[in-house]
């Protein structure tokens, strides 16, 4: 994890500063305030230096500041954007954990029928509509056209739905195929035989021996689907007008704000590993034979 | 050892071959192996599943190389081999797998899996080389028609065949069969045995015979060597080793074995062996067997026994002795 | 048990029968090669089949479409802005007054490009990298793979949009943001099915028998791993194509004059409330893309897999 | 109480409904068990053997398998009658079951003392701590060393022996009437084979419960069977007592199959005899006798009249033609043949 983390930040910084020229660069400014605000800076001090100090700084959770608003750091912005970010992104993972589930579980056990059919279609939708295009198509005919939800801002949990929903749709139809194949594998097992063989009735099989093995593999790619409703969100806030992190990214993007998008990036990248890791662990928690084999090294 | 006869073909001398496992575990495959086979006879290798059985054989035809002792084939160091003599090495040298799914590539035909041999080594071309795997075909009891079939529409036993065929290929002279029956229904497991059997009768082949069936290794071997984790703990002529099994793990072995009859199933005396094989990454200091063993005494585990001759042709490696 | 009357069966039906040695052993049905009844299960999946016609609508948009229209893609007009669908213009305009048809059929080709270019590149990448891996395993496969294992732990969007902010936008930098960290997925496929084959007892066969390393490459590894990759491949392209229309939505795919679907969407958006069609259009597109390239995936997913098979 | 029948199977008929078609798995499948007996089930993979006796409490998976067929009567009661959860309180509380796979058998997230308990639970009604207390007595039964220890690990701690015997454990917790033990020891090494049959001896002397014992090994069926039914290509080719099928076998399959197998005591070695080509594909279930293309006496009736079921003296019953008096003359031909029977040899 560390190691992923120390190859990110040093690749994203040595990228940012390999950009010809320097921020202040073009812009009206005299050479004297350039050196000044270079100074300022610290951009004046060897590469490496600087690098030292940018670490430095990272490990003391500082992101560092905005060149070209000033008064503006990497660290305001998250204190400001990211508890709304991660409320959206809650959001999202829970429509899309208990609907995903649900669905994949129901296909799974009537394999075949048209509720299988129809969770999949759900699923095949939320796989081949991007985020970006299902936010609008559904402010168009859910905000504008029926007015049952607010188009756009973050005002109370009514405006949450929209954004939330498709924000989480893709992760839901990832989880749904998922936990249905999954569902299908375990039932087809050995000591689902077994269970049966003791005498067991069809809802006890299901409860406690089909759902807990069904949901292990799951919960493995639950990582890089947190990172896709992370990811997701920049776009997702930006078109509904959410005031979240993502959205502050995307401008500092826009803006070429690059110390802002290097903090931002190594926040996000650190965020991810670090949800990577949880994923981890819980993976340990939740299956015994790893659980033995890191007790065992 | 039992050597001194002059034709004997292959001698494995010491042989060892470790596996790494993680940084520190380490895995003795086969720890100290020492056995020859003679020209003709059908040598049998016997033990229950991770003895290193099969690591003995695959190490034989050069896939593992050894991290200790040598093997000997005709005199020359196998491993020493260069170039042309590698190759001319596993000409001579041929196996036959154990599982007839997996021995076969699936997405090629018979005709192919058979002429892959004849094209390594450069034995036939065109018009000849359909021919003579139509021979091939023949030889293990199957048709010409069958070469432009895919694996997967054959039986498990014609598979098998097939396997051999594509080792006959090459005209070898030597042949490691590792387990090529036990994946088989034993309707079938004799029509195997019993190919074998007339192959080597025919072409004056020389096998090792690679096998948990004590039974049917017996029914085939001239010797047989009992392995048990990593070791070779008995080695002796076929009918005298299940005739006098001294090492205490022969003993149980063979009195394991159920036998298709009820009445001398009923009046046998069985010893049971107590217990499992240990993990062979972590195995017993001293003896590897005492673990298990009804006799085991102070020195046993402390000293490891060496193989050593009890009985003209019969050695054990046992402290009992 | 039911059995015969006894009138059936006379006495001289118990006479022996002679029977032929090698007879049990025939094969009757026409033999089958492996791709053969890949196909022919694929073709039995109607899903598999309409992504295959989806597939070949849009190739048909991107290279026949142009021919149909008398519009270029990038002409703008000031007098024809946000036409809706006519005779003249099938799609209609958008604000610059550009044919959407036009437009579409070269985005069409051009989210296409990305998505086939960024899996080839992932496929030589991936296969080469995975490949040496795999098949040499030991100390060279320890260091490939903890390399391997910590660019998986990056985010490839976070990468991508970092690397467009510094190189700048333009089609092969997007191509390029898109593969940086994507082969990886390929390469962990390729090693994983590397090194489960080269156990199978058909390559221990081959070893035996004395094939050389590029011969057992040839004749084994590629022929039984090529499935799993061509399937990879099938969800590499459409993930691509995503990437870059999420990329063109926070402004860093393909900069003008190119246009991609990502792109159209884009534009489209910012005047969804007035002018729907100009985001549907494009919507269209992109979810027929996805599907396409996901029930085709599917479809050979499921006309491979080995539990199917025997 | 011996001599009277506990489950007696009667002309079961089973198919599967394939994505390829119907495959004919069970084609009139009868035996039935005595209690307190041992009655093994032999036959090659594919015969039938296995889904015969899982379809009797509704073990195969329906669908795509279903019971076409037959009637079976456990203790008085109809099986095939019964609602699925009628059935529930017979599986596990008087019939308990073994596979043959102890690696897959259990549930891999769930602890062995648990997955011993919940049977107990369910038909028993005990409390947890019951059977808790029951489940570790189960553990020292079946001979695990540290049962308390045992009781909180998860399978994956477990060698393949030691899982076996967890199986039996839950098999026989109830107290079960019948044990259904399916290729018990297929996967073990014959050391490990020895100690659970060992066991499944002394257990059932212990607690007195009848066994059907499929195999495909008539090695482990020597020890341990009472009757033995020979099966092939769904359907029953011979049934007897283990003296009839071993001493006096009559089906050409039954004598093949003796023959084809070494055997450790014999001094001598004599060529094994190989029964040429493959079982029959069960999509196409053939017209008459199915063994008849790999049989070196079969007749031309063979080939288009499937035979009945003839007796030969006692419970012994031989489903082949060469029993029809008619066929008398083709017996005698060959009964000096049989003996040097293993001349025929090879692959072809």
């Amino acid at each position: 994890m560390l190691a992923a983390l120390w190859v990110i930040v040093t690749a994203t910084f040595f990228l940012m500063h390999a950009i010809p020229g320097d921020p202040f660069l073009g812009e009206k400014v005299t050479e004297a305030i350039r050196q000044n605000m270079l100074r300022k800076y610290g951009l004046d001090k060897p590469l490496w230096e600087q690098y030292v100090i940018y670490l430095g700084n990272l490990l003391r959770g500082d992101f560092g500041t905005s060149l070209k608003m000033l008064h503006r750091s990497v660290n305001d912005m998250i204190r400001d954007g990211f508890p709304v970010s991660a409320l959206l992104g809650l959001e999202a993972l829970a429509y899309a954990v208990t609907l995903g589930l649900l669905l994949g579980t129901v296909a799974g056990f009537r394999h075949n029928t048209w509720l299988d059919y129809l969770a999949m279609f759900v699923a095949l939708i939320g796989i081949s509509v991007p985020g970006f295009i299902m936010g609008g198509l559904m402010q168009y005919v859910i905000g504008l056209k029926l007015r049952w939800l607010p188009i756009a801002r973050w005002e109370g949990f009514r405006y949450t739905i929209m954004p939330a929903a498709a924000l989480g749709l893709g992760t839901l139809a990832v989880m749904a195929r998922m936990m249905r194949t999954s569902v299908l594998e375990v039932t087809s097992q050995d000591y689902i035989k077994t269970a049966k063989a003791k005498g067991l009735s069809q809802r006890e099989i299901v409860f406690r021996h089909v759902l807990r093995n069904a949901i292990l593999p799951i919960v493995t790619i639950l990582g890089p689907l947190t990172a896709g409703i992370v990811t997701g969100s920049f776009v997702i806030e930006l078109i509904f007008g959410i005031p979240g992190l993502g959205k502050y990214y995307v401008q500092s993007i826009f803006n070429r704000d690059y110390t802002l998008i290097l903090g931002t990036t190594i926040f996000y990248a650190v965020l991810l590993v670090f949800l990577n890791f949880l994923v981890d662990v819980a993976y340990g928690i939740i299956d015994p034979r790893i659980r033995l084999m890191r007790g065992r090294e | 050892m039992v050597h001194d006869t002059q034709d004997t073909v292959l001698e494995v001398v010491n042989l060892k071959k470790y596996f790494q496992f993680g940084r520190r575990a380490v895995l003795k495959a086969v720890d100290d192996v020492t056995f020859s086979v003679r020209k003709g006879e059908v040598f049998g290798l016997v033990g229950e599943s991770g003895c290193g059985k099969t690591t003995v054989g695959r190490t034989i035809v050069g896939l593992y190389s050894p991290t200790g002792g040598k093997v000997l084939y005709k005199g020359e160091d196998t491993s020493r081999l260069k170039g042309a003599e590698v190759k001319k090495f596993k000409r001579r040298v041929q196996m036959i797998f154990q599982d007839p799914y997996a021995s076969l590539d699936p997405r090629m035909t018979v005709g192919d899996i058979i002429g892959e041999a004849l094209d390594i080594h450069r034995l036939a071309r065109g018009k000849e080389r359909l021919a003579r795997i139509h021979e091939l075909l023949n030889i293990v009891g199957l048709s010409a028609e069958h070469a432009s079939r895919f694996p997967h529409e054959f039986s498990g036993g014609q598979r098998q065949r097939i396997g051999i065929a594509r080792a006959l290929a090459v005209d070898p002279e030597f042949i490691v069969a590792d387990e090529p029956i036990s994946a088989l229904d034993v309707s079938i497991q004799a029509q195997v045995v019993n190919l074998l059997s007339r192959l080597r009768e025919e072409r004056g082949l020389t096998y090792i015979f690679i096998a948990h069936d004590l039974a049917m290794v017996k029914h085939l071997s001239d010797n047989v060597g009992v392995m048990y984790l990593g070791r070779l703990v008995e080695l002796a002529p076929s009918a005298e080793l299940y005739k006098n099994p001294l090492h205490p793990y022969t003993q149980g072995l063979l009195s394991a074995i159920p036998i298709p009859d009820p009445r001398v199933e009923r009046e046998r005396k069985r010893i049971v062996l107590e217990g499992e094989v240990p993990s062979p990454v972590n195995p017993p200091k001293g003896c590897k067997f005492q673990t298990r063993c009804r006799h085991a005494k102070p020195v046993c585990r402390e000293e490891d026994p060496k193989l050593k001759p009890v009985a003209p042709g019969h050695f054990a490696a046992c402290h009992l002795y | 048990m039911r059995l015969a009357s006894a009138q059936e069966i006379t006495q001289d039906m118990f006479e022996p029968l002679q029977l032929r040695a090698g007879e049990g052993e025939a094969i009757t049905r026409p033999p089958i090669s492996y791709w053969r009844e890949v196909a022919r299960r694929f073709r039995r999946n109607r899903l598999a089949v309409a992504g295959l016609v989806i597939l070949v609508t849009l190739l048909a948009f991107a290279f026949i479409g142009p021919l149909l229209t008398p519009w270029d893609p990038r002409e703008q007009s000031l007098f024809d802005t946000n036409k809706p669908p006519s005779a003249e213009h099938w799609f209609g305009t958008d604000n610059l007054g550009r044919d959407l048809f036009a437009r579409l059929c070269y985005g069409i080709k051009i989210s296409l490009f990305v998505g086939v270019m960024a899996a080839l590149i992932d496929l030589v990448v991936g296969v080469i990298y995975g490949g040496i891996s795999g098949y040499f395993g030991g100390v060279i496969d320890d260091v490939m793979m903890r390399i391997v294992d910590i660019l998986y732990g990056i985010p490839y969007i976070i990468v991508a949009i970092l690397l467009l902010v510094v190189i700048g936008p333009g089609l092969w930098s997007v191509i390029l943001a898109m593969t940086i960290t994507g082969w990886v997925g390929m390469a962990r496929l390729v090693r994983g099915q590397v090194l489960q084959l080269k156990e199978q007892e058909f390559v221990l066969a081959a070893r035996v028998l004395g094939a050389s390393h590029l011969g057992i490459i040839l004749r084994h590894l590629i022929p039984n791993a090529m499935g799993v990759i061509i399937v990879q491949m099938t969800f590499t392209i459409p993930a691509a194509i995503f990437g870059e229309a999420f990329l063109s939505f926070i402004g860093l795919g393909v900069p003008l004059p190119l246009a991609s679907l990502g792109t159209m969407a884009n534009d489209g958006y910012q005047y969804l409330r007035i002018y729907p069609y100009q985001l549907i259009i494009p919507a269209i597109a992109i979810i027929m893309t996805m599907l396409g390239f996901n029930f085709v995936g599917d479809g050979l997913r499921d006309a491979l897999d080995p539990k199917l098979r025997r | 109480m011996a001599g009277e029948r506990l489950l007696d199977v009667k002309n079961l008929e089973v198919s599967f409904y394939t994505y390829a078609g119907k495959v004919h798995a069970v084609r009139g499948v009868s035996f039935h068990v005595n209690r307190g007996e041992t009655l093994a089930i032999v036959g090659e993979s594919g015969c039938g053997k296995t889904v015969s006796v899982q379809s009797t409490i509704k073990l195969i998976p329906m669908p795509p398998g279903k019971i076409e067929g037959g009637t079976v009567l456990f203790d008085g009661k109809d099986l095939t009658a019964m609602s699925d959860r009628d059935l529930q309180s017979v599986r596990g509380a008087e019939i308990g079951v073994i596979f043959q796979d102890p690696m897959t058998s259990l549930n891999p997230t769930m602890t062995v003392g648990r997955q011993i308990t919940e049977g107990l639970i369910k038909h028993q009604r005990l409390s947890a701590q019951e059977a808790k207390r029951r489940a570790i007595e189960m553990l020292s039964l079946v001979e695990i060393p540290n049962p308390k220890e045992r009781f909180r690990q998860y399978p994956h701690q477990f060698s393949g022996g030691m899982r076996q015997r967890v199986m039996i454990a839950i098999a026989l917790s109830c107290n079960p009437k019948l044990l259904i033990a399916d290729e018990p020891t297929t996967g073990l090494d014959v050391t490990i084979q020895a100690q659970i049959l060992d066991l499944m001896k002394s257990l059932q002397t212990k607690l007195d419960t009848s066994i059907i014992l499929i195999t495909h090994d008539l090695g482990v069926v020597s020890k341990l069977a009472d009757r033995i039914v020979v099966m092939y290509a769904g359907k029953v080719a011979e049934a007897g007592t283990s003296e009839d099928i071993f001493y006096n076998a009559l089906h050409p399959y039954t004598q093949a199959l003796l023959k084809s197998v070494p055997r450790l005591h014999e001094e001598t070695k004599r060529e094994l005899l190989a029964i040429p080509g493959t079982p029959p594909d069960l999509f196409v279930p053939p017209k008459g006798c199915a063994f008849a293309p790999r049989c070196s006496y079969a007749m031309r009736v063979c080939l288009d009249h499937q035979p009945g079921d003839f007796a030969a003296g006692g419970s012994h019953t031989v489903a082949c033609w060469l029993m029809d008096p008619r066929a008398a003359h083709v017996r005698e031909r060959h009964a000096g043949r049989a003996e040097d029977a293993g001349a025929r040899g090879g692959a072809s």
